[in-house]
């Protein structure tokens, strides 16, 4: 009798956007490495708390060896991280964390901290002071107050002559966000940087500056990465960007998924860490791994 | 007359719950006009509906100049020469009189997408005199009134230069000058050679215009005989197979001087203009007009369907204050409108909630709870009273025939009970055994004690139901007469009684056509 | 009747009862009653599909997971049942939800008042969207498609600044998550909620003088107004009756997630006229069934859930659900045919 | 005409004449001309409102920045224009706006085909949906709202699969991003392909049978279908038209973007649909114009661009368009009623 293969859904944020693909990637590369089965799906958006309820819920009725998930709202999910427990379902964390003592391991990056990372670097390349603006995808998520948070703060904290003028939210919509920036950029003519916090933010505000002819005269910052955001960085249209590693998130949390259900001891946190990239590290092997297109 | 054009035999066509026809038969040659006639739903317009390919019969044969055809849609009838004008209008509201003339062949310019406007323009100018109807073909026909969107479909009809003409009831929204204008074309095309399949309830009409007839009765052909052989009397008797009911005329002395309904100096914009007038109890009050003349208006008005400029009601010598239908009803006044589908009914919805719509609030429980058994009782009553034929309580009102379904409006406002009925157009469309029984009806209700304004165009029923009649002339009310002192021409000469000056010195030479000319 | 000699108009009103009768038994054969039968038929089909294609679909906790997917969904479904039979639409369900679970935290967290308070609250707070919906609609003369697009978005906004566009927590009121989650019999209370919220509503458009006038609405308006009713009123009545069961669906949101998540609630309204649509209401008014919409709302839920289940790739599965949309409604036109 | 006493007929006709007379005259004061020059109004008085609130409202670059975010959306509007004068709806333009440039990008980045091929395959995966969805709705008597929905599912699961959920560049051809942003006297290309399209549709919704037909359909579909009008084939070819549009509007997403996003457009139909009854079309059918529907969706890229310009916070930014979506049609009506 041929043993059952071991089964770990993975339930992220998400599903359609670059960053979550990567995620993905190194999720099954860990998947074929250990010889297991997984499976990844998530919302639409990240507003849908309700809808990765049911679809952890689904994942539960399989009846899986271990569970890995990217919480939406770590509170909402509270009740159901209980069932896998009761069932004796191991949870991974990966992503961003949950406020509860159920899963055994989270695999994630701290998003406060990346987005102050971003602030420092903001701060450095306008010269400590002037106007700035700030496109988030989205106004309720985890991952976009942290990292709306993380730079708003830093900014207020240490550098008091930056004054922050707005701050939009996108829907991760290239489109919109390019209007949105555009719009931005017209309404503060004295602007002189812009951070774009995540991958489709980030193109929205270089699609309008380089449509509104302004390249080099504002400072573009963005967050993740892809095709057009390296791009851009190479070409001097973007200062730079910080970059999460979310192959190795996606690693990670099969990777831990798989001891955990061999009863391996796991660290409480695994940090898979973020980075500052720009011109002069972009191909640099310590980056270039982290990097997607 | 010619040969035999249509030929049709052991026509079978069922409908959910209803065999609207079963083993018909029908011959109509060239140069002919062959009138068919029935009772409401004997199934006149099912039989012309599967000739021109709107319905598909279930069996049966159809030949056409003696070879036998299949007709699956309306586009093949047309091809084969037969055009029809139906029992409802059929036109499209938000397009001109003439884009609806020629839709579907249009002509084009250019490459063949371009549409020629200014010659379907050109072209429905020349039909529209043909037929002396002095109509812009640019006007949306939304903005028209029903008889001149009915002299549409009829333009509409006579454009396909068909061989075969068919129409279902085509006068039913016309006054007696359109429909003698009606009859001028159609004796015209017979002339050139033309069939045409008549159907009409004004039975009187057809010793006027039908070379034969053809009576239907209940689904079957009953028999196909010369008009010129028989007389109106013994058609009916083949339509109904009964004796009907006939009113000696109305007597004109009406019991009661009590007023229960009195209008002083109702006016809204150019279309009423100061009516005032009384109405008593257990009184028919008749409402005479030319199209247009404003009889719907003031009903409406007074039934608070259209907001009104200025002007009094009183209900039983109170002032009252109507704003809303809602009002009237509350006052004890019911309006059965000219136009029952649009108006009237809820052609998607069973027999039974029509017919307690107005009345549902008897029939509540607790927390609006609906009483079903007294609803279902009410309402069988009042089909049982009105012998409205239907399969059920629960057939949806959109399958029965058109006489049937005001019927049910009828019984709508019988079951409210209300004190003032108002009946704009009551008998339209409706068969002669029907209209016998809704005459009956009416001088029920009226000695038992309410009282009833009928507005209605055909002069002959005015004048046999009517205690009294008013009659209006461009918004004003002109005229009244009693009914000892009423006949079709002083009525006539009231209807035509124009304020505009200039109009009164160019025609006041008109002579009025006499009374056998208007139909009577 | 004077008495009078049987003439051929009797024999043919004699005829007439027997073919009536005939009609009748016909019409019981096709009634409601047997085509949401067949409806149901489609629903056993595809469950009995995705049990014999996977052995944890069939599951206990699976089939309870499905119901409580259901839940919140169908409740929208039911609510906005009733706007459609009038020949209205309401684009709000979706944002009126969120708007009633946000007001719920603002009156349970923020302002500490009583949870049943609370609850009301909710309920009351969707019943005043809807309210404004059928105001706007009946007297400003404006498509309910405009003006519930317009709610729509004003929910939307008035929920984020309400909550300051965090997610309301209901951490000090732990009882609060029972009214979803609790359970009787291992039934959660929120599957409890949503059939009695089914069932009243059936009872209400059948029974009641509003759901004849729902009807009546859908069916023609004008002849509605000219037999005397106060159209007018009785539509915002039945927006209003709309929003209530969104602000319900609202509060078991709420409890479900044992949060007021001021981002949700756009495009639930599409997911709760598909349940609608796929259960036989039209909408072009005048007819439909409440559990046409249960059923409808269960074929939407059974079926994400069958392919979650499957595994089937995700973008795949919009594909197929796109698919089945169109094909249930579909079935539902070739059954009515066939009658 | 032969000669004959005047009748009382001839009376009523020249009284009817006096009567055409007036309406003629109204119909004049009301054409479609002068509404349209009373929304244009409209348009203005929130420009001027944004000019005078802030200074950077007005410049050039914005004004340009507002043609470019309406060129998209007014696309898709003036496809959804005609479908919705049929009385139909298409909720599925967004996602096939999204299917086409996908497929754009597949010919032209995958396949390496010319990218003017890339263009007319993109425009014709957008025909190609429109004819679905209106072989749908005609011959399986699907309603539209049913069948647009399935369509939009799938157009958007497509998109996913075939691009495998990742953008697709065109940074192999950079000449494709200059098909929308090149410009011509400092106007954008997007923004006159934008003003063609509506151009070239306004002609085939008046001067073609094709636009007869389309009145015709949403004023009385059962009438021209008697009239022996192939309804179902014109139905066909008028969601077809729609679909191009569509296909359209994702090739110029596509070089906007210099890339094919395949998880965007769902929430692009409601923005289009609302464009098209801000601007006076009917959602019953048989009635609406081209500039209607380009003057709505300025009002809505306007009003979206100047509260940006104010920096109003966002969530306030959504109540205040609901609020004006809903205000700009009560002002339609109300005008109308006026006249
Ligand atoms: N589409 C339909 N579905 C079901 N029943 C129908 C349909 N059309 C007609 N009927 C039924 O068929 C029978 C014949 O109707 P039809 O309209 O032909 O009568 P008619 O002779 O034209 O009557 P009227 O003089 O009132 O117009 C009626 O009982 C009617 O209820
Ligand atoms: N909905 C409407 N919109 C515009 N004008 C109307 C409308 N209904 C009626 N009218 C006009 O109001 C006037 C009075 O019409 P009304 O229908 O009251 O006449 P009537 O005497 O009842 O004639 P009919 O025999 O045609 O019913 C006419 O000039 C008519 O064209
Ligand atoms: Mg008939
Ligand atoms: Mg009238």
């Amino acid at each position: 009798q041929a043993k059952e293969r071991i089964y770990i859904p993975l339930i992220s944020k998400g599903f359609q956007h670059q960053f979550w693909q990567a995620v993905k990637l190194g999720a099954e590369k860990a998947a074929k490495e250990f010889d297991v089965d997984i499976t990844f799906e998530g919302p639409e958006s990240e507003s849908q708390v309700d809808k990765q309820i049911d679809m952890l819920q689904a994942a539960l009725s399989k009846k899986p060896k271990a569970i890995a998930l990217a919480a939406l709202d770590s509170k909402a999910v509270i009740p159901l991280l209980e069932q896998a427990k009761a069932a004796g379902i191991p949870v991974i964390g990966f992503d961003s964390g949950v406020d509860s003592d159920i899963p055994v391991t989270t695999a994630a990056t701290n998003n406060v901290a990346a987005a102050a990372l971003a602030a420092d670097k903001m701060a450095e390349l306008i010269g400590y002071q002037g106007e700035v603006a700030v496109i988030v995808h989205d106004q309720t998520s985890r991952t976009g107050i942290d990292r709306r948070d993380g730079f708003v703060n830093r900014i207020k904290q240490k550098y008091p002559k930056i004054k922050i003028v707005d701050i939009q939210y996108g829907g991760g919509d290239h489109l919109k966000s390019t209007d949105l920036a555009k719009a931005i950029i017209m309404a503060h003519p004295n602007l002189k940087g812009f951070f774009g916090a995540n991958e489709g933010s980030a193109i929205g505000v270089i699609n309008a500056v380089t449509e509104m002819n302004m390249k080099g005269k504002i400072v573009v910052i963005g967050y993740d990465s892809g095709k057009q955001q390296i791009a851009a960085i190479r070409s001097g249209l973007m200062a730079g960007a910080i970059t999460q590693n979310p192959i190795g998130i996606g690693y990670e949390a099969v990777k831990a998924a798989v001891m955990a259900i061999k009863g391996q001891k796991l660290p409480k946190v695994i940090d898979t860490g973020f980075f500052w990239y720009d011109k002069t590290n972009i191909d640099s092997p310590q980056i270039k791994p982290l990097l997607y297109d | 007359m010619g040969e035999v054009l249509v030929l049709m035999e052991g026509i079978e066509k069922t409908f959910p719950g209803v065999h609207a026809l079963s083993q018909c038969q029908f011959e109509l040659r060239a140069g002919e006009v062959h009138a068919l006639v029935g009772e409401n739903g004997a199934g006149k317009s099912t039989l012309v509906k599967v000739l021109t390919g709107v319905y598909t019969k279930d069996a049966g044969r159809i030949f056409y100049k003696g070879k036998e055809v299949e007709i699956p849609n309306p586009r093949v009838a047309q091809e084969l020469g037969i055009s029809i004008i139906h029992q409802e209008l059929n036109l499209m509201p938000h397009l001109t009189v003439a884009q609806n003339i020629f839709i579907g062949r249009e002509p084009r310019r250019g490459i063949r997408f371009l549409l020629n406007e200014k010659e379907i323009n050109q072209k429905t100018k020349q039909l529209l005199d043909m037929i002396h109807l002095d109509l812009d073909p640019r006007t949306k026909v939304a903005d028209l009134t029903v008889a001149k969107q009915q002299m549409v479909e009829i333009a509409k009809a006579l454009s396909y230069n068909s061989e075969v003409l068919i129409m279902d009831e085509p006068t039913s929204a016309l006054s007696d000058a359109e429909t003698q204008e009606l009859f001028r074309i159609i004796r015209q095309l017979r002339d050139k050679g033309v069939g045409i399949i008549y159907i009409s309830h004004r039975l009187e009409e057809l010793k006027q215009i039908s070379d034969r007839v053809t009576v239907m009765r209940d689904g079957r052909y009953i028999d196909t005989v010369r008009t010129q052989d028989v007389t109106i009397d013994k058609i009916i008797s083949m339509m109904v197979g009964r004796e009907i009911y006939e009113t000696s005329r109305a007597n004109p002395e009406n019991a009661s001087q009590e007023v229960v309904l009195e209008v002083k100096n109702l006016n809204r914009g150019r279309v009423i203009k100061n009516v005032s007038f009384n109405l008593k109890r257990g009184e028919i009050l008749g409402f005479a007009g030319l199209m247009g003349a404003g009889r719907t208006e003031v009903a409406r008005a007074i039934f608070g369907a259209d907001p009104i400029d200025s002007g009094e009601i009183y209900v039983k010598g109170k002032k009252v204050d109507i704003k809303s239908p809602r009002d009237a009803v509350k006052c004890g006044i019911g309006y059965l409108s000219e136009d029952r589908k649009r108006y009237g009914l809820m052609l998607g919805m069973d027999v039974e909630t029509n017919i307690v719509l107005a009345t549902i609030e008897k029939f509540l429980g607790f927390l609006g709870w609906v009483n079903k058994a007294r609803v279902r009782a009410e309402a069988q009553s009042h089909v049982d009273e009105l012998r409205i034929k239907t399969p059920g309580l629960q057939q949806k009102v959109k399958y029965l025939s058109g006489g049937n379904q005001q019927k049910v409006v009828i019984g709508k406002w019988l079951a409210r009970d209300c004190e003032i009925l108002i009946f704009d157009e009551p008998t339209r469309g409706i068969d002669v055994g029907a209209k016998s029984e809704i005459y009956k009806l009416l001088n029920d209700l009226a000695e038992s004690g309410k009282s009833i304004i009928m507005i209605s165009s055909e002069l002959p029923e005015i004048l046999r139901m009517s205690h009294r009649i008013a009659v209006m002339c461009e918004g004003r009310i002109t005229g009244e007469l009693s009914a000892s002192e009423a006949t079709q021409e002083r009525i006539m000469q009231y209807a035509t009684m124009r304020e505009n000056r200039e109009n009164d010195a160019r025609y006041s030479s008109v002579s009025v056509p006499d009374a056998t000319a208007l139909g009577g | 009747m004077e008495s009078r000699p049987v003439t051929v108009k009797d024999k043919a009103i004699l005829e007439d009862r027997a073919k009536d009768k005939a009609v009748l038994r016909r019409s019981l054969f096709r009634s409601d009653a047997t085509q949401k039968i067949l409806a149901f038929a489609s629903l056993i089909v595809m469950f009995v599909v995705f049990s014999l294609a996977s052995p944890n679909f069939a599951k206990f906790n699976n089939i309870i997971g499905i119901l409580l997917a259901t839940a919140v969904n169908g409740v929208l479904a039911v609510g906005v049942t009733f706007v459609i039979i009038t020949g209205g639409i309401d684009l709000s369900v979706g944002t009126v939800m969120t708007f009633a679970s946000v007001m719920t935290g603002v009156f349970i967290t923020f302002w500490k008042l009583p949870i049943i308070i609370g609850v009301l609250g909710g309920v009351a707070a969707g019943a005043l969207c809807g309210f404004i919906n059928g105001s706007i609609t009946a007297k400003m003369k404006i498509p309910p498609f405009i003006a519930t697009l317009g709610m729509m978005m004003i929910a939307k906004g008035l929920s984020l600044v309400i909550s300051g566009t965090r997610p309301i927590y209901f951490i000090d009121t732990p009882v609060f998550s029972k009214i979803a989650m609790g359970s009787v019999l291992g039934i959660p209370n929120a599957v409890l909620v949503f059939f009695g919220a089914a069932i009243i509503a059936s009872l209400i458009l059948t029974k009641t003088v509003l759901g004849r006038y729902t009807f009546a609405l859908g069916s023609n308006e004008e002849a509605a107004r000219l037999s005397g009713i106060n159209v007018d009123a009785w539509k915002i009545a039945i927006y209003t009756l709309g929003g209530i069961f969104s602000g319900l669906a609202g509060v078991m949101m709420a409890s479900r997630l044992n949060s007021a998540q001021p981002a949700l609630g756009q495009g639930y309204e599409l997911e709760a006229i598909a349940a609608v649509v796929i259960g036989g209401t039209s909408l072009s008014g005048g007819e439909g069934t409440i559990l046409g919409t249960v059923i409808g709302a269960f074929i939407m839920s059974v079926l994400t859930n069958g392919l979650r289940i499957l595994s089937i790739p995700q973008e795949w599965q919009t594909v197929v659900i796109g698919v089945i949309v169109i094909a249930a409604v579909y079935a539902d036109i070739i059954r009515r045919r066939g009658q």
